[in-house]
């Protein structure tokens, strides 16, 4: 077991899987003498060189589509999006490449890349990089999506992305760079694709994922404090989702609440309830409950950005009304 | 220009250079009117078939030029680039057709082809979607060591694609082993290439972008393949270039499209500018072959092509199964269907597997 | 009261507008002397001259911007994008710029454009020209979205886009063109943004919108001959949604299906299930059921593309396990 | 060069142009380094603060070319440019500090700042992202006959976005009165121009699309302001245009970024690139102003600045009512709020408005 930040911890699966297979560069704005923007790949260009990574010109459509053929030809390309907000420009090559090369050849190639990027509230950086467009994704068969809350998941998530033979968009969330943990490098990871219960508990279930991980479990003894007792289960991936670990819990509890950054309508946030709703449709004794970003922009007023997505204290403040 | 034969060499087109690259393209123009049969027996998957006559010097001249570990992309009207690239007619035509034995088991149809063997990453139905893709060849290509240089194939129109210019940049900047080969055929479906950009001369963007970059008449499909050739191997030296061939689009932009937009003169002397009866003239008119070598090979050629359309006939659609199939590697389990789910959901049951 | 297509209505609309409102002007790839992919825009450039019908470049992402720039600056520019298949491009402009300048400017200025565009399946027209991305849109706050299933609603509601003050993404279905309808040109049509109840029946509600409506109307009867009785609801808009309309409905019938033709997951179906979850708890007899698009992508093979969406056979046999 | 004065002419610079132009840029040198002082004092909406120290002339050259009807778009490092067009410093520094009383009542902040009153059509925090709307700009000028030019300011790093050729390309062939302005500090973050392109001559890819462009030493705002006159005049009648003003961004790319990626030789030489430096010279040797003169105008802007910051101290954050207000035009309800929303749910209550 090490200390060690969620940054670091990116980077070292970045240095790991690096060095593990040669067929993974990294390319992206300012991945090499720059070290990255949130500096996970600092100095990885002096350890890999330059031809091993590379930096970009500001080409984010591309880029994307580079690392596609890249993929497609044999290396296993580690793409940088500087801010998931930057999306929109990738989203053809994403959507209409990336996603449907193996379906629509026929099942001839795939393609093994990883898109990694961060998004999120946290840094009042204004309406176009505080967003969190993991929904875009979701939406869109044949991208797989890992969006890793704890530093144990940065390093083990990101090397199993690496190693995945299909897209993968990872994103990571700017709230937790600085974010330290115990973790274990060398165990066996869970196997790809499984949800993760960091509590248990009897009453409610909370499913979510990302930062707002972090926040749940801060409501969770508070809730414990008024007898209200949550399991927690952070999903991890969202494509593919783990439905089967949610199932039991819910049944058992017969109440749920998803809780997600981004912004509620036709998203995250709505597969889930949707899912839930129907699928434990005989044991919820009440809706599922929504706890998303509101359907708004993110305002550059740190006050406004705060009160625009779940908190702890909204989560358990909501948690409560269940009850009442 | 080769073309020119001494009166000593044996009375056989077959070991011309020209007679190949004049075989190619009569086959890929008689694919290519097989295409639109296919079509009009109502036997093509969709209606969206690009015919790529008057412009086989490109597709027979670049791939020529081009090396069997080479890759490359192409745009929508990718047929011709593909056949001379060497693919099997019988199982392109399969594939238009939508049919389990194509190339991609019908799931990709006409502008949806690709075939790893012969290092086709692709066509593509988005204008400019295929060229980034080039790039990343490029980069394995150099990271490997492979020698390979990859294409990318693409139309006038997609000059308008903002990707292209990041592509092009990143190729020049990396001074990567890739060619963009744009096929001017003169036309984005109804807007003339002056009616699309101020400075029509479109291999001067990619100049300013520190490419190597020149214009070719299409009309004489030695210069295409010989100047490709340059292209080509500078390209594999690390000397990224940008070739434009001029032609003209014989016909409408898809099979259905009758072009009322362009009147008939400007179509007359359009399909004037024809490769393939230019390459026959320049055959015999340098003793390479004569009529009636060509008129064999013409009836050669019509029989593969007619058994192109017969073989599709026979050919079954792909089962309703593979609907679920390669959307995903196997490792992760295909979407559930909608029916299933739905089924399990109304009767309280839990998935087949578990959910896993 | 006059019979015409579907086509022929937006094109009425367009002209009726254009002559209304000199500030309207048409932009878009061969919108001009092509007349449109499907034909909407025929012979407008001679009607209504080069300066305002303007064929652009294959330029997706500056048509858009263009559009933006043009809003912001006193006219009412109706963009076309060829199918919304190739919305990709475009959504950093849609998404980071249309949707967000009123709101990021302080509410200084709207952005009051149309994006015309259409999708869906039926012309096995492939993986990229056949996809119905609605999704991306109405997770999108700032975004209007309209999308009209009758041919009354084609010239009303396309009218009423070209007069809103934000930006309105309007997608037609091209298995609609040449649909033909009798239609009141001259009629106060019903307020933007309120749905329109087809069908009124007391067993069950089906929400549906733009093709998927027909879908359901041929299955109601044939429904109501197993002694089913449903309830038709045509959204016309997705953003604003008017769930007020639905609301009764449910809590009358207490079975609710949602019919979409795009894909399943983290998408209009999937809000449309949760809302109603959510705000019909207690009146529901089953769950919502959601009859969408598969979660793949589009084949060329027609026999699999119809496999693909939902059919009226498909929503009716559903309707009927729901009564099981 | 006009700023030779003759021995006659009152001892005074304020009726000189060159005075005018170098007190804009020492305006703008102030202002910026109050941002920086704002962002230190922990009172900055966010740590995301370009400064545009060192390329004050391209924004003082360029605006004094434009005329109150002209409309414009910045990138994320505009403060300088929107001063040079007259904006309130104060206004601009309260918007920085994410306050009520800021352009955009605290919403936007230093990247999303805007001002219709001005032209302004506001800042951009996405590279490139505010290019195409001066496309759409020039066709409401044509079409509305108001003269009026709409020039899109960017960074270097812009010319790797795609969009920027779409936007180039229909400018051109629409004969559109638009102005690209490219600011070439050098650097796109810690990216130097050569590491991004092969080619650093940027405006040779203009030239190709058929824009009339040419690059200009930001060093002499003089020149940049005749040069910017001359392409604006042109642009205003029909011939749009791509203006490279060359200077170099003296501080990291943020506020917080110490630059490690360049080294301070390189920085020494960079610095000495001072369009305010060069100006201030040139205004005492042509004697069209004096030391004394000039320093009294530093105080005055002192002062000016130093109240922006006492002023948005003063200011309150926007009240979080204000958060759910103008995603839409008035016509369309506010979204619900979440809270709202889930206690309605939760209690089983209907929505306030009946939902409409
Ligand atoms: C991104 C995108 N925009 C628009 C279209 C519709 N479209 C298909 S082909 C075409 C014209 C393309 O012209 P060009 O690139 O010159 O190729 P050509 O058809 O002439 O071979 C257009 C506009 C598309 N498929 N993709
Ligand atoms: C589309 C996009 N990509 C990347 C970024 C991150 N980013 C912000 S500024 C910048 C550098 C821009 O360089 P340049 O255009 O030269 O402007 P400068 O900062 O030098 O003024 C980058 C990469 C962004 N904001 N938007
Ligand atoms: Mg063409
Ligand atoms: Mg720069």
């Amino acid at each position: 077991m090490t200390m060690m930040t969620y940054r670091d911890a990116l980077r070292q699966a970045l240095i790991d899987q690096m060095k593990a297979d040669d067929n993974v560069i990294i390319m992206g704005e300012e991945v090499g003498r720059y070290g990255g923007a949130y500096g996970v790949t600092k100095d990885l260009i002096t350890m890999f060189g330059e031809t091993r990574v590379l930096d970009t010109p500001i080409s984010e459509a591309g880029i994307v589509g580079a690392a596609i053929g890249a993929a497609m030809t044999g290396l296993r390309p580690v793409a940088e999006l500087m801010y998931v907000d930057f999306i929109g420009m990738t989203m053809d090559q994403l959507g209409n490449q990336a996603a449907k090369i193996r379906y629509m050849f026929g099942g001839q190639i795939g393609v093994p890349m990883v898109l990694r990027t961060q998004g999120g509230t946290g840094r009042s950086a204004g309406a176009q990089h505080s967003q969190s467009l993991e929904g875009y994704i979701m939406h869109t068969p044949g991208l797989r999506l890992a969006m890793p809350a704890t530093v144990s998941d940065a390093y083990h998530l990101l090397r199993q992305a690496m190693a995945q033979p299909d897209p993968v968009v990872f994103i990571e969330h700017k709230g937790l760079y600085t974010l330290k943990q115990d973790v274990d490098l060398t165990r066996e990871p869970p196997a790809w694709g499984e949800a993760n219960v960091l509590r248990h508990g009897a009453d409610l279930v909370i499913v979510t994922y990302s930062r707002q991980v972090h926040f749940a479990l801060e409501a969770a003894p508070k809730l414990a404090a008024t007898g209200i007792e949550a399991t927690v289960i952070d999903l991890r991936t969202l494509n593919p989702l783990d439905f089967e670990t949610i199932r039991p819990f819910v049944e058992q509890t017969g109440r749920a609440m998803v809780v997600t950054e981004s912004v509620l309508t036709a998203g995250v946030a709505a597969e889930l309830t949707a899912r839930i709703s129907e699928e434990c449709f005989d044991f919820l004794h009440e809706p599922v409950i929504r706890v998303a970003g509101e359907d708004i922009p993110i305002s550059v007023s740190p006050k406004l950005e705060a009160a625009s997505v779940p908190t702890p204290a909204l989560i358990e403040k909501i948690a409560r009304k269940m009850f009442q | 220009m080769n073309s020119a034969r001494t009166d000593d060499q044996e009375f056989s087109g077959t070991n011309s250079n020209l007679f190949a690259l004049y075989r190619t393209m009569c086959r890929i123009r008689s694919f290519e009117e097989r295409v639109g049969e296919l079509f009009v027996r109502g036997q093509s998957a969709g209606s969206m078939l690009h015919l790529s006559i008057g412009e086989e010097s490109a597709a027979a001249g670049v791939c020529a030029a081009m090396e069997p570990k080479d890759t490359f992309t192409t745009h929508h009207r990718g047929h011709g680039i593909f056949l001379a690239r060497g693919a099997d007619p019988a199982r392109m035509m399969a594939e238009i057709g939508g049919k389990e034995a194509g190339y991609c088991h019908g799931k990709g149809g006409s502008m949806h082809i690709a075939d790893m063997g012969l290092g086709h990453l692709g066509a593509n139905a988005i204008v400019g979607g295929g060229i980034p893709a080039v790039v990343g060849a490029g980069l394995s290509a150099l990271h490997k060591k492979t020698g390979a240089v990859s294409v990318a194939f693409f139309g006038d129109g997609a000059t308008g694609q903002g990707v292209l210019y990041e592509s092009m940049n990143m190729a020049a900047l990396w001074k990567l082993p890739v060619l963009f080969c744009c096929i001017n055929n003169q036309y984005g479906m109804g807007t003339r290439i002056d009616q699309a950009t101020a400075n029509p001369v479109l291999h001067e963007r990619a100049a300013a972008f520190g490419l190597n970059a020149q214009t070719v008449d299409g009309l004489d499909v030695e210069t295409v393949a010989e100047t490709a050739q340059t292209m080509i191997d500078d390209a594999r030296k690390g000397i990224p270039g940008f070739l434009v061939v001029d032609c003209y689009r014989f016909y409408g932009h898809a099979r259905k499209d009758k072009s009322p937009y362009r009147d008939s003169n400007e179509e007359e002397t359009g399909r004037q500018k024809d490769p393939i009866a230019f390459a026959r003239n320049l055959l015999i008119e340098s003793k390479i072959s004569n009529d009636a070598e060509l008129n064999s090979l013409d009836v050669d050629i019509s029989a593969e092509m007619d058994a192109t359309i017969d073989f599709t006939m026979g050919q079954t659609e792909p089962p309703l199964t593979s609907m679920f199939r390669d959307v995903y590697a196997p490792d992760q389990p295909e979407p559930e269907p909608l029916q299933t789910r739905l089924s399990r959901v109304l009767s309280r049951e839990l998935p087949a597997n578990g959910g896993h």
